[in-house]
């Protein structure tokens, strides 16, 4: 048959967001796939330039929507890096909480959404219900849904309330409840194993080079978390063991680094933030949220380059803050993991796919457009 | 004669409050997600919200759509594929614009790539406040949107048929990133003949 | 530090090594901390320093083994900004090369893929210059597009 | 032909297509009810596609691409209303004729072809993907179908769906192919084949949205797409009612004056059944590659098939 040209996105639902890709299709395969994001470019790091220190918090968080938080931490972490400040034990422990919440709800939704693109629409229905009861908990601690600003530079914004905990328990409990549902209807279903395995597999001997991080690189076999590379937050004070790829559990291992791993992974990662949480619920001490920190409007970062990385849900999250010592930054140029993953990585993978595969290998990739282009 | 005609005249009135019942419980909207508001349109799709409750469902393709979602600001580039959506989608159709970016530019204001303000581009029948609207804000979008369709006020599609031209230059204008600096000096004319 | 001991010189700053290196070190050096288990190529950032007249572009490498953050350092020339592309040791590396020549004018010789990345039909200068002033920019494009005016009655 | 016998056959054309529909329309809607609440959620009112049906009739513009767009739903929707007429419900069927098993067959082909020359001259690559993808999946699943056909026709020894249907009908249920082990796993093949005849998981490939924006429908909108749910209402009707009349005695369970009420409810009861156990499939299932549903239907189905043949062939033979 001869070759016509396919456009996935940025109106498809096979799509990871606002974004395209631009393929050359022969009868079913993919013969070439291009890239084509600037849809959501706002301009960030424009703004950033031009805006005080303390204003950019609520700029960052929005370069990631589906988990805002990671980009308050690691920018809290850069400035924090140029500042020598150390902050206090409780905040370390309060945005450990936060950060592994938000992972959770990250991960029911990338599942979710994973779920709808090879066409079981019962899955996301469940998920999202489920991902909503963790945005109740960040509304009754931050007052937000979606975008917190509540990790600061210095600590927390504010301490998290005595009755707190209980609501996280409960809502824990309840999602561990719920993951024996989501099995049953996609982990464990037969017809999931026969479109996910040996698709869209990443090489694994190229998966670092190529720049894969977070979960698609432990699908690979690299053991690499950033939380255990380089500690931020309380990590180093909570015992938790990477998931990677030969060890999945209670599901059998099949390929290295293919769109069945890379699911299994993540949906492994959520018992794994959930023992998280209630270890750091039980370790968070008492005492100070935030140290006492300076007027906002007059303060000065000193001079230097700061680089703070975070593991996300989608991968490493990374932030290099320029200082001149001034009451702006001079460059803030952010790392997202969807940068490798959604250009490179996927435009190799979607190279010889099927195209009845594009969209789940998008979506197993967890590709999110806004921090592609900020 | 002229009674003929009123005749005929009342019964399209009842035939098109008719549709409009009918079209007012069964809006489809686009599955496009433009902007940071998208976030929220999971939730208000599944099983907390579910906004299906109202005969809202989302459709694949805009031919099959009639509301437009606008979640949120929106780059040159995405404008673009706003309007071949919009264009590409049947009358009756409704454009909802989500959060304060679509209203004035929000937090963008001063960012090179967002449009501030949507309804130079295309008609707008319904704002949604905040940043970003919570699922309860866009359920009650809708049902405002629906209030409006009964009522016979939604109608930006006439809008836009009627003011095509001057919608089209100004999308023209954006898609070239014409800027115009002559207002600039106007206005420091106009100061200096103040001042004499 | 393993990178600052590789390549001789170089200092510590905020835990993370900060090599300064001219151009033409530059492609040798990513060489030589890729064989030494900097193999993450982790990104490449572009600061525009305007009065100093130059263009700083940071090559981020981390190594795994040792938990290294390396940042590598090159000043290039502002009004003649041309640099040697490296994406041939690092596929990603085309990418933010496709980034900053669009985003600061960089020309990258070697990479072919200097195409239009996050702007479409952009015109003017490149927007994260420090001397491309956005708000002066927004004002006069983006305000001086009129609304549309029109009956009250004909939609809202 | 006098004039008052076109006039009935006119109304009853008329009221079979308005029975069809609003069959159809009510089942899809307290489908999505049901599915709703398997998601956990409340789910929209059970005449909602009622509403949607006549919101996309009343749309303003519709968008046309040349006449075989225009003639291709009108294509579909007479090629399924004629397979409607040819099928016994509850008992009574309009036409007959000798070997109309067959012709029943053929003529549930033809929709899927008036879809085929809309989506082809939409011109949308998605609806060329869909179509071929549509046309492979109609090839894949009439296999086992036409397998298991043939054993009914073997077992009783007739082409007519009417003869089919009254054999089963003699005793009551007891009389259902479906108690009959080898028609069991027959009708457990003709079931997967249902699925894929309505297209619904895991064999919803042509129309998948995340793959191909819903393929062949991409184009359609407005009264098109509106025309499109009342041939999905129809054909939803025929083909379940094509498995009922073939394994569950077309629902003819009284004998009698007014026995054709009792058979009509039990006929509309067998159908919403069948329709249910389709959506509570799909419901629980991802949707399969192409390759792999015609993988499946030709190795397993039709084996199963197959099976059920030989052991139906064995027993008449005895």
């Amino acid at each position: 048959m001869k070759e016509y040209e396919l456009f996935i996105g940025p109106q498809h639902p096979g799509i990871t967001g606002n974004m395209m890709y631009h393929l050359w299709v022969d009868g079913d395969t993919v013969t070439k796939a291009e890239c084509n994001v600037g849809y959501l470019h706002r301009g960030f790091e424009k703004l950033m330039e031009s805006r005080l220190w303390m204003q950019n918090i609520p700029l960052v968080c929005r370069i990631c929507v589906p988990e805002p938080d990671v980009n308050e931490a690691a920018y809290s972490m850069a400035v924090e890096q140029l500042m020598d400040w150390e902050i206090p034990d409780r905040a370390k422990y309060i945005r450990t909480i936060v950060l592994e919440l938000a992972r959770i709800a990250a991960y029911l939704m990338a599942i979710g959404s994973y779920a709808g693109s090879i066409g079981i629409y019962t899955l996301p229905q469940w998920s999202m219900g489920d991902r909503d009861y963790i945005l109740d908990i960040f509304e009754q601690l931050t007052g937000a849904r979606v975008y917190h600003i509540y990790i600061w530079p210095g600590g927390v914004r504010w301490d998290m309330p005595a009755e707190l905990p209980r609501l996280i328990e409960k809502t824990l409990n309840y999602i561990e409840e719920r993951l024996k549902l989501y099995d049953d209807v996609l982990f464990e279903n037969r017809v999931f194993f026969d479109r996910a395995v040996g698709v869209g597999k990443i090489p694994c001997n190229k998966a670092i080079e190529w720049g894969v991080t977070g979960p698609n690189l432990r699908a690979c076999g690299y053991g690499y978390d950033v939380r255990k590379l380089e500690p931020y937050a309380a990590y180093d004070e909570i015992d938790f063991d990477i998931v990677s790829y030969p060890d999945l559990g209670k599901f059998d291992a099949h390929e290295a680094g293919d769109v069945y791993t890379r699911m299994i992974i993540r949906r492994l990662e959520i018992e794994q933030s959930i023992a998280i949480i209630r270890q750091a619920l039980k370790k968070m001490p008492e005492g100070e949220h935030i140290l006492k920190h300076p007027n906002w409007l007059r303060w000065k970062v000193p001079e230097g380059y700061a680089f703070a990385r975070v593991e996300s849900s989608k991968g490493e999250f990374g932030y290099f803050v320029v200082s001149d010592g001034g009451l702006k930054p001079v460059r803030v140029h952010v790392r997202g993991p969807s940068y490798t993953h959604g250009i490179n990585v996927a435009e190799k993978l979607l190279q010889g796919a099927n195209i009845a595969d594009v969209s789940q290998i998008l979506f197993s990739l967890d590709i999110c457009p806004p921090d592609i282009e900020r | 004669m002229g009674l003929h005609n009123g005749d005929k005249m009342m019964r399209y009135e009842e035939w098109s409050k008719l549709a409009r019942k009918a079209s007012k419980r069964s809006l489809w909207m686009v599955h496009f997600c433009t902007g940071c508001g998208a976030i929220e349109m999971p939730p208000v799709m599944t099983s907390r919200y579910d906004m299906e409750r109202f005969g809202i469902a989302s459709m694949a393709t805009p031919r099959q759509a009639d509301v437009l979602l606008i979640t949120g600001y929106l780059t040159v580039k995405t404008l673009r594929r706003v309007i071949q959506v919009y264009e590409q989608m049947q009358s009756p159709k409704y454009v909802i614009a989500f959060g304060s970016c679509t209203i004035n530019g929000g937090m963008y204001w001063d960012s090179y790539n967002t449009i501030k303000h949507l309804e130079k581009y295309i008609p707008v029948d319904l704002y949604i406040a905040g940043c970003m609207p919570r699922p309860e804000g866009i359920i009650n979008a809708f049902l405002e949107l629906m209030k409006l369709i009964d009522e016979g006020k939604a109608r930006g599609w006439e809008r836009y048929q009627k003011y095509y031209d001057k919608y089209k230059e100004n999308q023209r204008r954006v898609f070239n990133f014409e800027v115009k600096e002559e207002k600039e000096e106007k206005e420091q004319k106009r100061e200096k003949n103040e001042e004499h | 530090m393993k990178s600052i001991e590789l390549l001789g010189k170089g200092e510590e700053m905020h835990g993370r090594a900060y090599i300064k290196l001219s151009a033409d070190e530059i492609e040798e050096s990513i060489k030589k901390l890729k064989e030494n288990g900097f193999n993450h190529f982790v990104m490449l950032s572009c600061v525009d320093w305007l009065d100093k007249g130059k263009f700083e572009l940071v090559y981020h490498m981390w190594n795994y083994e040792e938990k290294e953050h390396a940042m590598l350092s090159v000043d290039i020339d502002r009004n003649n900004a041309v640099m040697k592309s490296m994406s041939h040791l690092f596929p990603q590396i085309e990418t933010y090369e496709r980034e900053i020549h669009e985003m600061y004018g960089i020309k990258f010789e070697g990479n072919n893929r200097l195409t239009p990345f996050l702007l479409e039909n952009w015109p003017h200068d490149p927007p994260m210059r420090k001397d491309f002033d956005s708000k002066k920019f927004v004002k006069q494009m983006y305000e001086s597009i009129p609304f549309i005016e029109g009956d009250e009655n004909e939609g809202i | 032909m006098d004039m008052i016998g076109i006039a009935i056959k006119i109304t009853i054309l008329a009221a079979y297509a308005i029975i069809g529909t609003c069959t159809g329309l009510l089942f899809m809607g307290v489908g999505r009810k049901i599915v709703a609440r398997v998601h956990n959620r409340v789910g929209p009112p059970f005449y909602q596609n009622f509403i949607d049906v006549a919101k996309l009739l009343s749309k303003k513009t519709n968008i046309s691409h040349g006449w075989i767009f225009d003639l291709a739903l009108l294509f579909s929707i007479s090629g399924i209303l004629l397979t409607l007429l040819f099928l016994p419900i509850g008992g009574v069927q309009l036409l007959s004729m000798d070997g109309d098993a067959f012709l029943v067959l053929y003529l549930l082909a033809i929709p899927s072809l008036g879809f085929a020359l809309g989506a082809g001259a939409s011109g949308n690559p998605n609806a060329g993907v869909g179509v071929m993808r549509a046309l492979v999946m109609m090839l894949s699943y009439e296999l086992p179908f036409v397998i298991t056909l043939i054993a009914l026709m073997i077992y009783y020894d007739t082409t007519s769906l009417a003869t089919i249907v009254r054999m089963q009908s003699i005793n009551g249920i007891k009389s259902w192919a479906i108690t009959m082990p080898p028609f069991m796993i027959a009708a457990f093949a003709a079931d997967m084949a249902l699925q894929g005849m309505l297209m619904e998981q895991p064999f919803d490939i042509p129309v998948a949205p995340h793959e191909i924006a819903s393929g062949p429908m991409v184009e359609f909108g407005g009264k098109y797409l509106g025309s499109l749910m009342l041939y999905k209402a129809i054909a939803l009707v025929a083909e379940t009612t094509l498995f009922v009349d073939l394994f569950l005695g077309g629902g003819v369970v009284a004998h009698g004056n007014f026995a054709f009420i009792i058979n009509f409810i039990v006929w509309l009861a067998l159908i919403f059944l069948l329709f249910v156990l389709s959506i509570l499939i799909a419901a629980s299932f991802p949707r399969f590659r192409i390759e792999q549903a015609f993988g499946f239907y030709w190795k397993y189905e039709a084996i199963i098939a197959a099976i059920s043949l030989i052991w139906v062939y064995i027993m008449v033979i005895k």
